[in-house]
């Protein structure tokens, strides 16, 4: 077992990607000389050639549109956007071409590639550096969107994002980026579209993706000393989302709360929450609480942690789950 | 940046006048570079029936069979001289006005019209036509041609990809970057912006202040072309000229043809609101089909049998495209399901199965 | 009273706000001369002239971001997007400085302008231009999201609008824009940020803003012969959301169906319902229910209407809100 | 689009050489048009503090004071030049880099570093100063120039915008689109392009294969000038020219400061990995100040009391800044709410009762 970072893994996925099949090209801003600015393709382009592995202009727009091109003609192109925030110059081509062209071309062309992007906040970035935009992507039909929590996941997942027919959205939590596991790579690729039980519990259900799910876990964790016993539930793939593993789970324990970074209002947390409601009303003993960034652009450094979900946060809203109901 | 020679510059930027081999009344200007007469003559079958298309489309129109029609009235030269200097294993990335290049192609034009008919969001396949569907949102399609061209290179393929773009496109931030992503890769595209005079009602003097949209193309090192786009001759000539380079592996060009739109945007729309007959009418003095029958027939190059055998081969198209049109049959519901992934993910299984109850259930339950 | 389109009362509504206030301009693609392609702006540039209202080059990031700093320097812009579709070049614009511009300065730079977009589908318009695309405005914290169901609200609410002292999403259900209404125009201006009970009903609440309104209206209408007796909000401002009148409905009535016309997943719908389902935990005999566009890209104009919800669809999801439990 | 000749383009282009007064090594290139003691002392001034605040930045990143800071060593002529040769009713959009302009143009360092500091998103009053706030996403602050000069002109203001844009983001769509409406409006605009030659590790001969960024201007109809972007004298010179034309009701012009990015992108940047410190060495034998300083004291426009004066002055401010900076509270997180709308709505004050529970709540609870 090696000790091994998140960002490492994601590397090493797009270094074997590269290595084993010669139609994937990896390109973006800063992605070739530098290495990305958080180091995520640090040697790809010595390695695999500029051929392979290269810096474009400075535009998002270019960037994906090209990739759309290069999709359409047998390529595989994986591309970086620096920040998901900058993604957005980029937002019509995701959404009338990427998450379009198979259903336009009644499967004919299909579009097998990736849009990386470093994303979520607790980074002390300043503005437009912390922003979760899953809602955007998950809401445009034809986008497959998966968030990793884990760094096993953030390597199995990648590889079968590079591997997927269509194209995918791929969210790398930047503040996991250092975060470490004893774990050896390559691992085997868990398929996208499975969630996954982080932690057995039978009181209530925590469910959270990405960056939340660390959260999510220390919560369940100190919750114990509150006498509850939380499964925690990691949405992983939020689109094609894993409803039946959600679904069993909030109905066995009764209660839920969703934890998500990005703000609440018509989210993927609001999604994922009226789903349970929905799916799980007769075992629901308390409503389906969420626990998201509030409803405001995201906050300065200094005060990004009165924003973000917390432990004390989710425990409070499970403590406002009427236990006195059970 | 290669140097910084105002010469260097200069030498990108395009002719003062467009280019042209044929006058308007059938004249040639010079024989230097004009294109033979097999060459031509393909050129005048391809306008006779891009024309007699167009006809029957907006006939099509007003009984009811198409929700819409852009029509190319009036572009036939540049819409047919593009696609007729490319190989047929060239890509072509049309727009919603480019059903005249596709059927050039040699897309069956009940496939091209599916879009129109509202059947299907696009009727062809476009590897069979090494055509990408038509598109839409203005300039999109710039940086996919880029792409391809990347992708072809990759291969290590001779392919060439041109994109088709309008006047009013050209101000879109897509058109930008696309250009500067193939100049900068270096890659073999052509950019063929039709230069109608508008984009539905606005003129091209309030889309730029450029000296021409051909200018632009010095901003991102590659040459500027200015061409006559209703003289099919000269069309072919410049586009031919940019995909060689482009297969030289001299990099991109921009092409602007200048042409007009003789129709309104669409049916929908009322060209009277913004433009003076006059100006229309001025317009049909230069008609591309006129100045190409009038050059081939005055040089003995075109002789009326050909021209019948032409017509005929046009009425039949319609013929057949008035039939086979009426008798499509739009997809089933189902479909609606099939293709937003490889395969569809269970929430669209469960959505799919809920249209299908709805359609068994009895009627009035 | 006088029969008014809502065309002709967005249109009066700009012409009155030209007329009341210099500071306001309307422009956008075709917007002059022509008078737009669905004519809202018919005759306006005639009337205020050229500086008033007038045509831009066709580029929507263009449009927005001239726009920001329009408003940044006292004017106060109504610009339109020729269809929701095509406002996706603008998304950066208006993710990033439309929405943040007020936080970002600590109050101090506010931008008063108005995005206009016909919006929806039943037109039977090909691709693109039928899009819903609420739901990635109403996620944007800093935008304030409006969609009118009604001629007179399409000229209150937009009237209202342009005296709002922040950026607004006018969402203009475009397939209404040829309903008529007996209405007299200038109509007292509603505020922006109420719902309304469009239908009073006892036994379950449908809740819709803009085109699905009238299918709702419709269904309720319908439902009487089922013996249901249907409450309908009209949501109308989807941000500020005026959650007190839906809550309260839902309360009273006990059940809910949410209706809209976007794909529902991710969606201003799953906020309704999530919050519904929240705030109404312990009155709601069922689960809330929602009846939204499938999760698929616009269909084509042949196929639209199997997309669309309609009446049938909203009477199935009453039927299945578990009226044996009552 | 006004004529179609070719010598109506070239008129628009750029000489093939930066304007340029003053030599590197301090002796001036020509006395014609060089601007006066008096201009030239205040930029002297100005680039003697910006340098400063530069340093006391960069030594409070090192402290931990500053979350980041995207340092413009080697481009302060460019970012006095361009403030120095504006009216102070005169509009900048700055972008993160562009802290020396700001300085320069009056805004408190304190309330400059806010954003950096991580306290808030913008520190200043953007009114107060005629300065937008810093703009990070690349090249969207160049259409809010366009429309503050059209909001401007339409309130009958002699105002200008300039918008400062660095050389990768005019690859960005929104430059184009800006550049565009500018020009088709013909609003009183100065794009001021600093291209020091990177965007992070991105050299500009990756970023355009155009002769210069420059060239660009013609593609929108407007004059595109080149400029030594470490000649302050040159900077105020061409900006100065190009905002008289603006003001003139001449229309928009895109300048492009040739110059050097010294530091790394920021100080978590390693700028080794992409450039040889050979290249850094030969441009700090260009630097700006020394090059002003120089100039100034051979011409005797400058004495060893000025520039004491001036260092002591520099000193003054970055000890007050080191003071104030660290006494600075960020703002209370109730404020997180305040701003979103003119007033909070309901949800908002829900969620701020939320966040005021939880801080009042008795540790542990
Ligand atoms: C991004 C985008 N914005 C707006 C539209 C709406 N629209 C369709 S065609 C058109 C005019 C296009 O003019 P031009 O590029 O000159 O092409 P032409 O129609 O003249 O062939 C407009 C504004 C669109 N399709 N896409
Ligand atoms: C739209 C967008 N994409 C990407 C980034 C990330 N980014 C920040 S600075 C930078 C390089 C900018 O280079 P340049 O325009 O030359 O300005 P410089 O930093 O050299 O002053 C990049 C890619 C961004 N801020 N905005
Ligand atoms: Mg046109
Ligand atoms: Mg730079």
């Amino acid at each position: 077992m090696a000790t091994t970072s998140m960002a490492q893994a994601i590397n090493q996925a797009l270094a074997d990607a590269l290595a084993e099949d010669e139609r994937v090209l990896v390109f973006g801003e800063d992605v070739g000389t530098l290495g990305g600015v958080f180091r995520i393709t640090d040697g790809l382009a010595a390695k695999y050639g500029e051929r392979r592995c290269f810096d474009t202009p400075l535009a998002e727009s270019g960037i994906v549109g090209m990739a759309v091109g290069m999709a359409m003609h047998g390529l595989r192109p994986v591309v970086e956007m620096q920040f998901d925030a900058f993604a957005y110059p980029a937002f019509e081509q995701i959404v009338s071409h990427v998450a379009k062209m198979r259903n336009r071309t009644r499967g004919r062309v299909s579009l097998p590639m990736v849009i990386r992007a470093p994303y979520g906040g607790g980074i002390g970035g300043v503005e437009h550096h912390s922003d979760s935009s899953e809602a955007y992507y998950a809401h445009t039909p034809g986008l497959t969107v998966v968030a990793p929590a884990t760094v096993a996941d953030a390597y199995s997942l990648l590889r079968a994002a590079v591997a997927w027919p269509d194209p995918v959205i791929f969210l790398e939590p930047k503040r996991l980026y250092w975060s470490k596991e004893e774990v050896t790579l390559p691992v085997h690729a868990e398929p996208i579209g499975r969630a996954v039980v982080r932690r057995g519990g039978t009181d209530a259900t925590l469910v959270a993706y990405g960056p939340s799910v660390r959260v999510a876990l220390a919560a369940a964790e100190a919750a114990r000393e509150e006498g509850w016993d939380l499964e925690v539930v990691d949405v992983r793939s939020i689109v094609p989302l894993d409803e039946e593993t959600l679904v069993a789970s909030v109905r066995r324990t009764g209660r839920a709360v969703v934890v998500a970074e990005a703000p609440g209002f018509a989210s993927v947390a609001s999604e994922l929450t009226a789903l349970l409601a929905e799916r799980c009303f007769h075992a629901l003993a308390a409503p389906v609480l969420r626990v998201t960034g509030f409803d405001i652009p995201y906050p300065s450094p200094k005060l990004e942690h009165h924003h973000l979900p917390d432990v004390e946060r989710v425990l409070d809203a499970v403590a406002a789950l009427q236990w006195e109901d059970a | 940046m290669a140097t910084r020679s105002k010469a260097a510059g200069a030498r990108l930027l395009p002719s003062a006048e467009p280019v042209r081999f044929i006058e308007a009344d059938g004249t040639p200007v010079a024989r230097r570079g004009l294109p033979g007469g097999p060459e031509l003559r393909a050129a005048y079958r391809a306008l006779v029936l891009g024309r007699r298309f167009e006809q029957q489309a907006t006939a099509l129109v007003k009984q009811g069979q198409l929700a819409v029609y852009p029509s190319a009235h009036g572009q036939e030269a540049a819409e047919v001289g593009a696609v007729l200097a490319l190989r047929s294993t060239d890509w072509i990335f049309p727009t919603y006005r480019d059903s005249v290049a596709l059927l050039t192609r040699g897309v069956d034009p009940v496939e091209i019209l599916t879009l129109l008919r509202g059947e299907w969001h696009c009727g062809y396949d476009p590897y069979t036509h090494h055509a990408a569907p038509q598109c839409t949102p203005l300039a999109t399609q710039a940086p996919h041609a880029v792409g391809l061209a990347f992708a072809a290179q990759a291969r290590g393929e001779e392919t060439v990809a041109l994109a088709f773009v309008g006047d009013g496109a050209t101000s879109e931030g897509d058109f930008h970057e696309a250009l500067n992503f193939a100049a900068v890769f270096h890659l073999p595209v052509v950019f063929f912006v039709q230069n109608n005079q508008y984009a539905i009602s606005v003129p091209v003097r309030r889309q730029t202040a450029a000296p021409s949209l051909a200018h632009k193309a010095i901003g991102y090192g590659m040459p500027g072309v200015l061409v006559d786009g209703n003289d099919a001759a000269a069309v072919l000539s410049v586009v031919g000229a940019a995909a060689r380079r482009a297969r030289e592996g001299e990099g991109p060009t921009l092409v602007e043809a200048v042409t007009y739109r003789i129709d309104a945007h669409t049916n929908a729309d009322d060209a009277t609101r913004y433009r003076p007959d006059e100006e229309v009418t001025g317009w049909l003095a230069r008609d591309p089909l006129a100045r190409l029958t009038a050059y081939l027939t005055n040089s003995g190059q075109l002789n009326v049998d050909v021209e019948a055998a032409v017509a005929a081969e046009a009425e039949e198209l319609a013929a057949d495209l008035r039939t086979r049109l009426v008798a499509e049959v739009p997809p089933p519901p189902r479909e609606l399901f099939a293709h937003v992934y490889h395969r569809p993910t269970q929430r669209l299984r469960d959505q799919a199965e809920l249209l299908r109850a709805e359609s068994t259930a009895p009627e009035g339950s």
